[in-house]
């Protein structure tokens, strides 16, 4: 089994022991998860340093050209590291976070999906086969549903899950036609076959699917990495234990979106309408969200919105094709909010809160915490040394040289303007975070034990190291900034490694130092003169409220479902029958309409038939008429016997004297059982219908007598009817096969004997039913 | 039921009669308008009259849907017969028999397949009218 | 073999016979029943390989020659969905061993469940129209009796509605074999296939008219929009474990019908207009199914109306068979997926309803909760089942769509996969909905109210082969393809049936020992 | 003959659109004498052919496919509509109506 395979396979197997074991293993299933992504990471660590990117091909679905196909280019295998070695850290994490109280079963439950979600990310970073991308997106997308729900007796977390995942699973669904649309037009499912062969990116170019298949792979990034308008599944998303909120919804998931971006840049960024799509929605995500993330006073909900926006922010990247940019900027985000988020764990597992307004000078019962949440904050905010400051210079230099945006300097400097502001945005809000929960004085409103299970635990090393870790990352790799080797590493782990990204800890122009001073300085001033800008925004209310607007649409999808199924299953039989009878009118005269046949070939031939016919059919219409208007059900009953005893006379004309002796003995037999029944029955009343369903009843009739008037004047007339038909060929047989001059008798026997078997069948079944039914009913109540 | 003492004594002679009719029907059946449905059917009118003459009480014991179950096992025999001959389903084989006195024979599947449909139509029909003639209580609650 | 053609019919003829002589002794019944699924179960299996290996099988009745003698035929399509309700119907079978009550066996619960599985294996394998009609009814009669066995009142009155319906079906059949035979001369499909292909002008245009009424039929029991209209309001009444097999199975009859009929049967120039109707309808059903379903709040309930908007994924297989070549093919193979697929999963998600009911004493959603907590191997089984139904991979229900929306995309029919893909988020929706409400939420009782580990086994007999079919899919398609090619081109289904006619002999000498 | 058959069919629909149960068996009755109708028409008829019973030759009689059809058809519409009536019957027995617009809506009540 491959490198490749096993980095995949490791969590699922993991996944499944905890399933199994789950029960016995209880909290220490971690411990299985943390192997698995150790595994993971250790088997991952390998491939960086390949030349050519490792391929792993199995045989999967070959009739629709799906392959189990893994490939580990630079992005790719530091994608996997990513989410394998933070997995470490989360899983270790969980282990002080999720608290034995809350049973085995269920603790168990909890890291088989998170396990396997993990295992889906990885699949997300190693698969090249389009459709199996799509596969491991499903994947998260259904094992993200069901962490959000972990406390599933809780409306929020219950509301909050189904929002994330059908939001996800739309933008999903869109996903899976763009891929099919890209598999169509280029006839490959492999992207790394088609990035590399110029003829197939030149069909999908232009191939007329090629905005269609944009426009919805875009929408699976856009709803996972929660872009404007689908951003707002993800604070909802917030409910979800902490470790989770660091590990899908900071981390990784949430950079599903944007990984997507960098595997279709190659396909779709050359064409114009990319900026145009991208960039935009880009900006936009990025200053929303932290527009959001500063009036936040939930902790989680603040670092939620600031992930929103710095996704924004590398959405932007990508729409002004500087995709080199994402290496750098996933990984100092995934430091230091991986690392808030599990501050803001470890804080409310102390106090049981996540109010910023019930929180204050946690410093000393949470030091280290302090010391590290002060290092994130920094590097978030972009202070030297730190990464953060070295990711943030870097990506203002692409900016103010950006080849995109040189055509129209207006465009260009709002660009920049608005990113200074919008980093000024976020570094008020950490600070906000940073000096609620830790400086001023401890609010007395402390309830240690009001909030159960969680509150009142100190700092215990397994909650503590995990941030600890990236906190000292987050450190050295600033400090190194100067250093080659990060630069290196950065272009090499970017999705273009060749696109000569410089990295430096001391600024070599002086333009990205002025605009992180502003931005540095704007945001210090933010954060003084909050209480202002605050008011500003309740001012504003939750603009735009987009969670609002998705509850209107499904409110209104549900009501108008509802009406529908009210409406038209209102469980009236006359409705019904009334539907169906005009259907299958309705349906068939457009057949006979678009087929173009016409009347004009048919002869009525009634001289054919003969007077006696023709008196017995007014005689046939007299005794229907009787049977519709007979205001008494004796007289509707024998009515409807005549009738049958006048067919009957029908077939005699027609020569059939077998049906006629069957067809009398029957209304007779029919006869008497109406009779027993209506023994039992109410008589007839008026159908007090009102006119108007009368009239609708008429209609009806009238539609169906038409329809079946014309199909038989239709394929009885000669010019349609066909004449070497089966009867021939029983005529030519019967005798001398089967021995009989009954031709009709021995068809029945004979011939079709299975036919009658059947009929009887019937008989028979019909016997059981009413006895069944009846005796059930009079002997046991 | 309310019987008539006209109805009992039509039925006296009516229903020897019908039961007669229905096995000369059954009898003439391969080469003749007749066969095992309609004779059933005759049968079964036979049995209505009786019912409604001399009341339910007698025919209600018998456990008519056992008749018309075990006639499609008769049918279905004739039809399984040739194929366990190694022919096909419903094939037509005869059986030739030899009888001590009557001395030997042969009777056609489809014969069977005949009777099989004469006893289904009359117990079906009897079940109805007789399930139906119990029915008989007032359904005012 | 050929001759053995019969015994998917005979089978469960003998014993539904068998079963109603031993009336009264539901040991022995559920014994014998039981035996004479497994039995013609394996049978099934060996003849789908069979039929895979060595061709179309046909046989005529009485030993005659098609057309005029009633053929069977079983091509690959007829063997899988043979197969399929054999093992729905034993698997169902076992589960209903645990909630048959003992006045539904007393009243002939076990002959008419055989009965039911007589009809539907006889619709499969018939090769002729009028035959199939008497199919057809013997299927309805066996249903009509499933679903009032026990004879409560709500089961009566739903099944007086569910009769006259059919009534109407029945009505316009027949109507459609007479047409048929007048215009075509023939009821023998593969005959119809043959002599359609020769009709041109109007009378071509009168048979596609016609096959249009034929079309009514089956779409009325395949619950197709517009004329689902029995489907919501019989099925929740269906005994639980039987609602399974109707669930899995009948509406597929009709949906099997159409591809028989509608792909292979009529070819008369003109004959795609019936495809491109039955498109239309497609989403419509899906659309309409779904919304409908939207808006219940009672598992079995919203589970029927999911059979609607699953039909309509079939017909639109169906419907892409007007298409180009290689997309007609892409259509029909999508179309059997789906209905092997569905008839799997739909079952499934039945039987676990039942099961959730049993646990929380109901199936309104109000008065259920927390079954996530109470039975964890349940919650599992419909997580699989559920998602598999709203089309996630990696189960058969991801292949499925997957299949559907590539032939969709290929033909150019943008709007319909559009509706395909909303269908299935919609469907997403209510499934997860049915999650949160009676898995999820509080409990609503402390322990399970009934016994149901001993249910779950059948149940996750479906549910694997559900995720089988998903993970490795390749065998399945491989067998949708063949099916589908056998079906598009009808020249092996017309040689295999109708073989080379000797002349009538006109000489007297009678094969009934000599009736002069 | 058409006609006959068209109208029966037309009477028959507008019985089982009344709302008495009775009455719609008694429609369903109609048609299926209706659709026999229509299939002995659909055998065609001409005055110069006999009843199929069959001396020596094959032709000059009466198409005997139609015939078979029709039997099967009139005994199971006679079933199917036994069982109906006698349902509906039990359906009245227990609502007390015999107005399928009176019946509860909801199926499981």
């Amino acid at each position: 089994m491959s490198a490749l395979v096993t980095i995949v396979a490791a969590p699922f197997v993991a996944a499944l022991a905890i399933a199994l074991l789950g029960r016995a293993l209880g909290r220490w299933s971690a411990l299985l998860m943390v192997a698995a992504a150790g595994v993971s990471f250790a088997t991952a660590l390998p491939l960086l340093g390949a030349e050519t990117a490792p391929v792993s091909s199995h045989e999967w679905i070959p009739s629709l050209g799906v392959a189990f196909l893994l490939r580990a280019d630079g992005f790719g295998a530091f994608f996997a590291l990513l989410v394998s070695g933070i997995g470490v850290l989360v899983g270790v994490y969980s282990l002080g976070y999720i608290g034995a109280e809350l049973g085995r079963a269920r603790i168990g439950r909890y890291y088989a999906a998170l396990t396997a979600f993990m295992g889906a990310m990885l699949g997300i970073a190693l698969a090249d086969d389009l459709i199996l991308l799509f596969l491991f997106w499903e994947i998260t997308s259904v094992t993200s549903y069901l962490l959000i729900g972990f406390w599933y007796e809780r409306e929020a977390a219950r509301a909050g899950a189904l929002t994330a995942l059908l939001v996800t699973a739309m933008g999903g669904l869109a996903m899976l036609a763009g891929f099919i649309l890209i598999g169509l037009a280029t006839g490959s499912f492999a992207l790394g076959e088609i990035v590399a062969d110029e003829a197939r990116r030149s069909a999908l170019a232009s191939s007329p699917m090629f905005l269609p298949a944009l426009l919805l792979v875009l929408a699976g990034a856009f709803t996972k990495s929660a872009q404007v308008p689908f951003h707002f599944w993800l604070p909802g998303a917030m409910v979800a234990p902490t470790p989770i909120s660091t590990y899908l919804h900071s981390a990784t998931m949430v950079k599903a979106g944007i990984f997507l971006l960098a595997r279709v840049t190659p396909l779709f960024a050359d064409s114009a309408a990319w900026p145009l799509l991208v960039a935009p929605v880009g900006l936009a995500t990025f200053l929303l969200g932290a527009w959001h993330a500063f009036r936040q006073n939930d902790l989680k909900a603040l670092l939620a919105y600031s992930t929103v926006s710095t996704l924004g922010l590398v959405t932007l990247a990508y729409g002004l094709r500087m995709p080199e940019q994402d290496a750098l900027q996933i990984l100092s985000h995934a430091g230091y909010k991986g690392g808030l988020f599990m501050i803001a764990g470890i804080v409310e597992h102390a106090t049981g809160t996540r109010d910023l307004r019930e929180l204050g000078g946690l410093r000393r019962r949470l030091p280290i915490s302090f010391a590290l949440c002060l290092l994130f904050a920094l590097s978030m905010g972009g202070i030297p040394p730190l990464f953060g400051f070295v990711t943030k210079e870097a990506l203002y230099a692409s900016l103010i040289e950006s080849p995109t945006l040189a055509g129209s300097p207006l465009a260009h400097g709002a660009v920049i303007a608005a990113v200074v502001v919008g980093n000024a945005f976020l570094l008020a809000a950490v600070l906000k975070l940073l000096i609620g929960t830790f400086l001023g004085s401890e609010p007395a409103a402390h309830s240690h034990d009001a909030h159960g299970a969680h509150s009142g635990h100190g700092e215990s090393a397994a909650l503590w190291l995990p941030p600890a870790v990236l906190a000292l990352g987050s450190l050295v790799l600033g400090l190194l900034g100067e250093s080659s080797a990060i630069e290196r590493a950065a272009n090499l782990l970017s999705s273009a490694p060749d696109a000569g990204l410089e990295v430096s800890l001391l600024p070599a122009h002086l333009g990205p130092v002025l605009l992180s001073l502003a931005g540095i300085g704007l945001g210090v001033a933010l954060y003084r003169g909050r209480s202002r800008v605050e008011a500003l925004q309740r001012g504003l209310g939750m603009f735009p409220d987009a969670q609002a607007v998705w509850n209107r649409c499904v409110a209104s999808v549900t009501g108008f479902a509802e009406a529908y199924s009210e409406w038209w299953q209102d469980g009236s039989l006359r409705w019904y029958f009334s539907v169906i009878l005009l259907f299958a009118a309705g349906i068939s005269l457009f057949a006979l309409e678009a087929g173009g046949v016409s009347l004009a070939h048919v002869e009525v031939e009634l001289g054919n038939l003969g007077w006696p016919a023709i008196g017995l059919a007014a005689l046939i219409l007299a005794s229907t008429i009787a049977v519709v208007r007979s205001e008494t059900r004796l007289g509707a009953a024998l009515a409807l016997t005549a009738s049958g005893f006048l067919v009957a006379l029908v077939y005699a004309v027609y020569q059939s004297p077998d049906i006629l002796l069957t067809q009398i003995l029957i209304e007779t037999v029919s006869t008497v059982v109406i009779l027993l029944v209506l023994y039992y029955m109410p008589t007839f009343r008026r159908d007090g219908l009102s006119p108007a369903q009368s009239a609708w009843n008429l209609a009806v009739s009238g539609a169906i007598g038409f329809v079946v008037f014309l199909f038989v004047l239709l394929a009885t007339s000669p010019s349609f009817k066909e004449t070497r038909n089966l009867g021939l060929d029983y005529l030519a047989r019967s005798v001398g096969e089967a021995g009989g001059r009954n031709a009709v008798n021995v068809i029945i026997v004979d011939f079709r004997a299975i036919d009658t078997l059947g009929e009887v069948t019937v008989l028979v079944v019909v016997g059981l039913c009413v006895f069944g039914l009846l005796r059930a009913r009079r002997v046991d109540g | 039921m309310h019987e008539s003492p006209i109805l009992r004594t039509i039925s006296r002679f009516a229903i020897p009669l019908a039961v007669f009719l229905s096995f000369r029907i059954f009898m003439q059946g391969h080469d003749l308008p007749g066969g095992g449905f309609i004779a059933g059917v005759i049968a079964a009118a036979a049995g209505a009259m009786y019912l409604l003459a001399f009341g339910i009480g007698r025919l209600a014991r018998f456990p008519w849907w056992r008749l018309s179950v075990l006639g499609l096992l008769c049918a279905l025999a004739s039809g399984f017969v040739p194929l366990l001959q190694g022919s096909t389903f419903m094939d037509h084989v005869v059986l030739d028999y030899e009888l001590p006195l009557l001395g030997h024979g042969h009777l056609p599947s489809a014969t069977f397949f005949d009777l099989g449909v004469y006893m289904i139509v009359l117990g079906t029909l009897m079940t109805l009218f007789v399930e139906l003639g119990l029915e008989d209580r007032p359904w005012s609650s | 073999m050929n001759r053995w053609l019969i015994l998917p019919v005979l089978v469960p003829f003998l014993t539904a016979v068998l079963l109603a002589l031993l009336n009264g002794h539901p040991r022995l019944e559920r014994a014998v029943n039981l035996v004479s699924c497994a039995g013609l179960t394996v049978f099934v299996y060996w003849l789908l390989g069979h039929v895979d290996a060595h061709g179309i099988q046909a046989m005529v009745i009485g030993g005659w020659f098609a057309p005029w003698g009633v053929a069977f035929v079983a091509d690959r399509l007829a063997a899988i969905m043979l197969c399929l309700s054999m093992s729905v119907g034993t698997v169902v079978l076992v589960y209903t061993f645990f909630t048959v009550e003992p006045r539904q066996e007393r009243y002939f619960f076990h002959p008419l469940l055989q009965v039911l599985l007589l009809g539907v294996n006889w619709s499969f394998i018939t090769g002729d129209l009028f035959n199939l009609f008497v199919a057809y009814e013997v299927m309805l009669l066996g249903s009509y009796g499933v679903m009032m066995v026990g004879a409560s009142k709500p089961q009566v009155r739903q099944t007086m509605a569910y009769i006259a319906i059919n009534s109407i079906g029945s009505t316009l059949f027949v109507m459609g074999c007479g047409l048929v035979y007048a215009t075509l001369g023939t009821l023998n499909m593969a005959d119809i296939a043959q002599r359609s292909a020769q009709l041109t002008g109007e009378r071509a245009a009168l048979v596609t008219a016609v096959s249009m009424l034929l079309m009514v039929v089956f779409a009325l029991k395949a619950a197709a929009f517009p004329v689902f209209f029995w489907l919501p309001d019989s099925y929740p009444i269906v005994p639980a474990g039987m609602n399974g097999y109707f669930a899995g199975m009948l509406t597929k009859v009709g949906v099997y019908s159409l591809m028989r009929l509608f792909v292979l049967c009529f070819r008369q120039p003109g004959a795609e207009l019936v495809l491109e109707v039955l498109l239309v309808l497609s989403g419509l059903s899906m659309l309409f199914g779904v919304l409908g379903a939207l808006c219940q709040w009672e598992v079995r309930k919203i589970l029927s109306w999911h059979i609607i908007s699953q039909v309509g994924y079939m017909l639109m297989g169906i419907g892409l068979a007007a298409s180009g070549a290689d997309v007609a093919q892409a259509g029909v193979v999508a179309s059997i997926f789906c209905v092997v697929h569905n008839m799997v999963v739909k079952s499934s998600l039945f039987l676990i309803g039942g099961i959730a009911g049993r646990i929380s004493g109901s199936q309104k959603l109000s008065e259920m909760g927390g079954i996530a907590g109470l039975a964890p191997g349940v919650s599992i089984l419909f997580l699989v089942a559920a998602f598999s139904l709203a089309g996630m991979p990696p189960f058969s229900g991801f292949i499925a769509k997957f299949v559907l929306i590539r032939a969709g995309l290929a033909g150019g029919h943008g709007v319909v996969v559009f509706v395909s893909v909303v269908t299935s988020l919609c469907t997403l929706y209510s499934m997860s909905k049915i999650w949160n409400y009676a898995f999820w939420h509080a409990p609503s009782v402390s322990a399970p109210l009934g016994r149901y580990r001993a249910m779950m086994l059948p149940t996750a007999v479906l549910v694997l082969s559900s995720v089988l079919m998903g993970v490795v899919a390749e065998p399945f398609l491989r067998l949708a393809n063949d099916a589908a090619r056998d079906l598009l081109d009808p020249r092996a289904y017309q040689e295999a049936v109708l073989l080379p006619i000797p002349e009538p002999t006109t000489a007297q000498t009678s094969r009934l020992g000599g009736v002069p | 003959m058409a006609l006959v058959i068209g109208s029966m069919f037309a009477a028959g629909t507008y019985m089982i659109l009344r709302p008495s149960l009775i009455r719609v068996v008694l429609g369903f009755g109609l048609y299926s004498n209706a659709a026999n109708l229509l299939l002995i028409a659909c055998g065609g008829y001409s005055d110069a052919l006999q009843a199929p019973f069959l001396r020596d030759g094959a032709d000059g009689y009466m198409d005997p496919l139609p015939p078979d059809i029709i039997l099967t058809a009139i005994v199971i519409s006679f079933a199917v509509g036994a069982l109906l009536l006698i349902v509906s019957y039990q359906v009245y027995v227990d609502h007390g109506t015999d107005d399928p617009e009176n019946l509860p809506r909801d199926p499981l009540s």
